[in-house]
């Protein structure tokens, strides 16, 4: 009997500790957010909605029709369509399509673009009516010079993100110079130096210089592997001339 | 990577009418795999230069397991696959009394069955089962290699079930004869597990064609 | 401490502007019908309207109840809502209206909009009796509340039955037989399963609700509900809630009665005084068991088995939509009212100030302030507020919706019984308890002078 | 009561209940066909499958590099573990030394999921329970908190793609080990509040005690791992028995309980394993070296040399094994994954027998499965 009482009150204030817990909950801030009118704070690397970027500096395309996003694609949600221009013998972006309503947002197809152009941008607002209107053509999926410039801004500024040089010069510096060196990409001797150099310089005017330093990179690549398409590195030449001749100075 | 995937990539409008051939290129690349890797060398010598190592040699000797099993009579046969965890084969018919022997004797007690894989081979069908321990570290991969030219035509390789004595098997043998299309003889159940029971084909066999409906099928804006 | 005070602010002046529009409107609605036309007609017909005044003051009352049970339905799912996500961290609906005080509002009319959906296999005629046959008994079982708990306003009057609080429990034990009725006509077994369990559960828990109900009565001597609540006034200590008069004594004391006040309160010396302990204790416990016993009756939280949700999906109303599920919604919510408000008059003093007038009228202000509001031309002259149930239903108020909140409280605290449990907890437990404190207060209320 | 209703022997008729696979407690959709005698559970047959996405047929049909970020999918509330267990496999047959700096941060971000794992557990188990409306969204709050921190170091909230084969694919920042730090911290004391107020809450007792008893031999039997089968006496846990990685370098012990573990045991056992964690990140962010964090070059045509290996982990929810084989291709030959969830809901009958209807969703939610788990 004592027992019993004993184990009631016990229980009792058991649950008594338990509502006087959530009745505490009163004073404390609400965590959530009134989302439509305060937009949550995304990390730089969010994995939104897919685009492309333009040179901040120039307003150049920075897409070389190298086809790389859309092999690596798991989803096979990216469609390039390119022709040879019969003049000047490079490739010339004709559309790039890209289903959102497939895409999975991995990113992979940011890891391997050699130039920065496809990037993950933070918008994730992509609600629509009509699954061909998540089907995004390269007109919808460009980013303006201005946007293009914070996005450069906001995902290359951080040191050490193995992101933007890591894959092509990977492949690339791996084929050429060292060949058993089982370093990260940004560690590599050959561009890390110049990667380095432009992201001390990042403050001053970093999407320049960034966007020098890629074309610059692809080139390499292609001189080196030369396998994939033998027309992509001509590209970057013919876009970023100017760029492209001061870089070997630095 | 330079052979096969620029053709199946860029042409997808062409990939249901080639449906086959990416279950045609698999069978090819993994047939053989030290030929595989042989051409694909010199392309992937650019992005890999570590694969002029060859295939991992494993050492003859026997094994531990190996060993206690032909103590007791068991015959077994090493396999030179993994370096680290000692890997044998035996036959389907003394399955069950290996793994009732290696499960409940005092000296290896190999009592927790990990999972019993279907793994599908050039010309075996294998029955793989991983064996641990609750009690110590000891590791195990026992194979049943069931030879393709043996399993009858229109009949599915057989192995015989080891759920009635170790419940643990009981699911995985399932999922094995859903997937790979091993049949577990004497299993107390067997039936489809993943799939749902009026499936038809064995998805995981090289020779599987994925089935095409309507609700799968290509949406005519997509690009898939 | 009071980082949330934002949040704080406005889930109280949503209450308080909730609170104000509803019993504005219903008090509006009572005046209109049974005050000022009745006042006009006889002005305006002189006797001939003697017959048409007396039907319109019958049905004042029913009118009233069923203005005020939607709209205070609305309110109370609109509190729970923002009483649960103030204590989960959150932000509640604040999307419809001006924040959110819409959002309930805007669900009652998506849900009579929904289509209306009788299963296949069901037995339509009883699936579309079920809500009602749930429904009406909260009406009804409200109606004797009435005069309680506006102190015995003349406009409800007519309502007070002698027998109050035997009808009250007497309706109160009716839906039981709608839930059967909606679980096994709902051609469904999750449906099935939660009627049975409900029938089960509402036989075994109205037992000790009942026996702690009847130990207020005893000690009350009657069962009229206006004249438990008129002994309970005179601040806390009269309340039932401690001793259910038995510090009655004590109050006078405190009053100015001095050591005679209790001398005759108490009149067996030491006895007495255990007893009024004993007393106390039981009371208390009964009110507890009341509270325990209420939830299980309603299916509110930790005995909400009928519907428990992660069992029986929905229980008995899985295979309701639109406006019978509306029904049951609303009757749900109505049902936690009444629950709540007969706490209140039964243990918790209906409309009693919980300071004693001893204390409170030597409170500089407030007596003025009251004979001001007396004095009004709204109370002398239209009768719009009655000075003698005004500051009653203030209370009222305040009491009963603070009984909800609990309720939603423990709603947001503890998980749910398992079945078998629920029923040992039930007769193992909590019958022989109250049984226990039915006798207790049987003797002990022999040795004190109660509510004297 | 069942057994009383069986001693008057009345004729009663068996009830046939599908439980699923559109039910709120199946934690997805698991159809239980549920053979009861009133509400006895007499039968239990689990219908799985309704999730299966064909994982093991995807990554023999996707490159290496691919897959990668598909198998955060196989286990979604512990997309780390699937990641680590394929990356682990995949160094084993290629060789691939791991840098020390991706090591430790490999084990963070693990047992930060472990936490996050066990805290949706917790949440979904309160509900499972009855408790709907006010405690599950507590675990949620601080399970929010850590998902921020994935999001800024792997770019999404859940499907992180974070361990890659060779390393981990983005070095936190200094900020982000502080704002872990600051995390760490405050959280123990939001444990306590839990515990505050589930632990010995008189309904969470009666519901949890000597409910879903899991006897050593049948676990033994069916091939339990984790939690469930430490809270049953048997201490195996993979990051001490077998320790891989940088587990050997960390102090802290295997939570078990001596006896036969029932409902309340596996929840305590949870509890605990969320505090170990918080001491784990702690002495990983004290001992994190700098260096490399990559040990494989990551690119679309990566290739693993030909072999088959077998690697497991310590998952939250048990062993989760990743069986590889590969031909040296881009693509595996054969993927095989060993899911805990998969092996452990095998011993949902055997618990089953004989409870009431309550206690399913009360042993079932014990166990902790995830059913894109069990069905890949």
């Amino acid at each position: 009997m004592a027992n019993l009482i004993s184990r009631a009150f016990g229980g009792l204030n058991e649950v008594r500790r338990g509502l006087a817990t959530v009745f505490k909950h009163t004073f404390r801030e609400p965590i959530t957010k009134n989302y439509p009118d305060e937009m949550p704070d995304l990390a730089p690397h969010f994995r939104g909605r897919l685009a492309l970027t333009v040179n901040p500096e120039t307003g150049d395309h920075l897409c070389i029709s190298c086809k790389q996003c859309e092999r690596v694609c798991p989803d096979k949600c990216i469609e390039i369509t390119s022709h040879k221009s019969p003049e000047t013998n490079k490739l010339e972006l004709i559309d790039f399509k890209i289903d959102h309503g497939l895409c999975m947002f991995c990113g992979l197809c940011t890891e391997v673009c050699p130039t920065l152009c496809i990037i993950n941008t933070n918008d994730f607002e992509m609600a629509d009516y009509s699954r061909e209107s998540l089907i995004y053509d390269l007109k919808k999926l460009t980013l303006s010079q201005d946007e293009s410039a914070f996005y450069f801004d906001r995902k290359e500024m951080p040191l050490p993100k193995p992101k933007p040089a890591k894959p092509a010069p990977a492949a690339a510096a791996g084929a050429a110079a060292k060949p058993a060196d089982a370093k990260p990409a940004d560690a590599k001797p050959a561009d890390a130096k110049p990667a380095d150099a432009d992201a001390k310089t990042v403050e001053v005017k970093k999407p320049e210089i960034k966007d020098d330093a890629k074309p610059e990179v692809k080139t390499e690549e292609a001189k080196a592997d030369a396998k994939p398409e033998p027309k992509a590195e001509t590209k970057p030449e013919a876009k970023t001339d100017e760029p492209k001749a001061d870089e070997p100075k630095a | 990577m330079t052979d096969e995937k620029p053709s199946e990539a860029e042409k997808p409008e062409e990939k249901k009418a080639e449906a086959a051939k990416p279950e045609a290129a698999k069978p090819a690349d993994a047939a053989k795999p030290a030929d595989a890797a042989k051409p694909a060398a010199p392309a992937a010598a650019a992005p890999k230069p570590a694969a002029k190592a060859p295939e991992p040699v494993i050492p003859a000797t026997a094994g531990k397991f190996e060993q206690f099993l032909k103590e007791h009579g068991i015959p077994s046969e090493r396999l030179p696959l993994s370096l680290t965890i000692e890997t044998i084969a035996v036959s389907g018919d003394v399955l069950q009394s290996a793994l009732r022997l290696l499960r409940n004797s005092s000296e290896v007690q190999l009592d927790l069955l990990l999972t019993v894989s279907g793994v599908e081979s050039n010309d075996t069908f294998d029955s793989v089962y991983h064996l641990w321990s609750y009690s110590n570290l000891d590791e195990l991969v026992i194979k049943v290699l069931v030879k393709k030219s043996d399993v009858p035509e229109g009949d599915l390789p057989a192995v015989p079930s080891i759920a009635n004595f170790w419940s643990a098997a009981n699911w995985h043998e399932r999922e094995t004869y859903d997937l790979m299309g091993i049949r577990y003889a004497n299993h107390p159940y067997m039936r489809r597990i993943l799939n749902p029971w009026d499936w038809e084909g064995y998805p995981l066999r090289r020779d599987y064609k994925q089935l095409v409906d309507s609700l799968n099928d290509k949406n005519p804006h997509s690009m898939r | 401490m009071f980082s949330n005070g934002d949040e704080i602010f406005k889930i109280s002046r949503l209450t308080i502007v909730w609170l104000a529009g509803i019993f504005t409107i219903v008090w509006m609605v009572c005046w209109g019908l049974g005050i000022a036309l009745p006042m006009l007609l006889t002005s305006q017909l002189g006797d001939k309207a003697a017959l048409t005044n007396e039907i319109l003051r019958a049905a004042t009352p029913v009118i009233a109840i069923l203005v005020f049970i939607p709209i205070n339905a609305m309110f109370m799912v609109l509190i729970e809502r923002r009483a649960l996500a103030l204590w989960t961290v959150r932000k509640g609906p604040n999307r419809v209206g001006p924040d959110g005080n819409f959002q309930t509002a805007a669900d009652a009319v998506k849900l009579l909009l929904k289509e209306d959906i009788t299963p296949t296999g069901a037995d339509a005629v009883m699936h579309t009796f079920a809500p009602i046959l749930f429904f009406a008994p909260s009406v009804f079982g409200a109606v004797p509340l009435l005069a309680a708990v506006t102190n015995n306003h003349p406009l409800f009057h007519v309502l007070n039955l002698p027998t109050g609080i035997f009808f009250v429990l007497a309706a109160g034990a009716l839906p039981v037989v709608a839930l059967v009725m909606a679980g096994w006509a709902s051609n469904n077994k999750y449906s099935l399963v939660g009627g049975l369990r409900s029938a089960a559960q509402a036989i075994s828990y109205e037992i000790p609700l009942v026996l702690s109900l009847i130990t207020v009565c005893l000690m009350a001597g009657t069962l009229d509900l206006v004249k438990i609540t008129e002994q309970q006034a005179g601040g806390i200590l009269n309340w039932n809630l401690l001793g259910g008069g038995a510090l009655t004594g004590l109050n006078n004391a405190l009053a100015g009665g001095g050591a005679k006040a209790l001398a005759t309160s108490y009149f067996m010396g030491p006895i007495s005084y255990v007893c009024a302990g004993l007393l106390v204790i039981s009371l208390i416990i009964s009110f507890w068991l009341y509270l325990t016993g209420a939830c299980a009756e309603i299916n509110r939280i930790p005995f909400d088995l009928p519907e428990a949700e992660s069992e029986l999906v929905s229980g008995y109303n899985t295979e309701y939509s639109g406006m019978k599920f509306a029904i049951f919604f609303l009757a749900e919510f109505t049902n936690l009212f009444v629950v709540s408000s007969i706490t209140t008059v039964m243990f918790l003093g209906g409309g009693d100030n919980p300071i004693p007038p001893y204390i409170l009228n030597n409170i500089p202000g407030i007596p003025q302030m009251v004979a001001a509001i007396r004095d009004s031309y709204f109370c002398s002259t239209l009768h719009i507020i009655n000075p003698e149930t005004f500051f009653a239903t203030l209370w009222v108020i305040a009491k009963v919706y603070g009984l909800v909140i609990f309720a939603v409280l423990i709603r947001g605290t503890l998980p749910r019984f398992r079945i078998d449990q629920l029923m040992a907890f039930g007769w193992k437990r909590l019958i022989p308890l109250s049984l226990i404190v039915f006798i207790i207060v049987v003797f002990a209320r022999e040795f004190v002078i109660c509510h004297g | 009561m069942a057994t009383e209703i069986q001693e008057i022997d009345l004729k009663t008729d068996e009830m046939i209940i599908n439980m699923g696979p559109q039910h709120p407690a199946t934690h997805g959709v698991l159809r239980l066909l549920l053979t009861l005698d009133g509400e006895t559970v007499k039968h239990t047959e689990p219908v799985l499958g309704h999730l299966h996405r064909g994982q093991e047929w995807q990554g023999q049909n996707r490159t290496w590099f691919q897959y990668q970020a598909l198998i955060d999918r196989v286990d979604y509330l512990s997309g780390m573990f699937t990641s680590w267990a394929m990356a682990r496999a995949c160094e084993e047959i290629d060789g691939t030394v791991v840098p020390p700096r991706a090591e430790y941060l490999r084990v963070m971000v693990s047992e930060m999921n472990r936490i996050t794992s066990h805290l949706l557990w917790l949440g979904t188990y309160l509900i499972d329970l009855g408790a709907m409306f006010g405690f599950p969204f507590y675990p949620f709050r601080e399970r929010e908190k850590l998902f921020d921190l994935f999001e800024e170091i792997a770019g999404q909230r859940m499907m992180f793609n974070y361990i890659r084969i060779g390393g981990v694919v983005r070095d936190p920042k200094p900020e982000w080990l502080d704002k872990l730090k600051r995390f760490l911290d405050e959280f123990p004391d939001r444990i306590d509040e839990y515990e505050t107020i589930v632990t010995q809450n008189p309904i969470f007792l009666k519901r949890t005690k000597d409910v879903g008893i899991l006897t050593q031999a049948v676990a033994k039997d069916y091939g339990v791992t984790g939690p469930c089968i430490r809270s049953s006496g048997i201490p195996l846990d993979l990051r001490r028995t077998k320790p891989y990685s940088v587990y050997p370098e960390l102090k802290f012990d295997v939570i078990t309980f001596d006896k036969e573990g029932d409902t309340w045991d596996r929840y305590m056992a949870r509890i605990l394993e969320m505090r170990q964690s918080i001491e784990i990140i702690r002495q990983c962010i004290d001992k994190l070296p700098s260096g490399d964090i990559m040990g494989k070059k990551q690119m679309a045509g990566m290739r693993i040399k030909a072999g088959e290996g077998f690697s497991a982990v310590e998952s939250p929810r048990g062993i989760l094994g990743c069986y590889v084989i590969s031909g040296g291709g881009e693509k595996a030959l054969r993927f095989r994954w060993r899911n805990p969830s998969f092996c452990n809901l095998a011993i949902l009958p055997e618990l089953l027998k004989g409870c009431p209807l309550s206690d399913i969703m009360a042993i079932f939610g014990s166990i902790d499965v995830i059913l894109p788990d069990v069905d890949r």
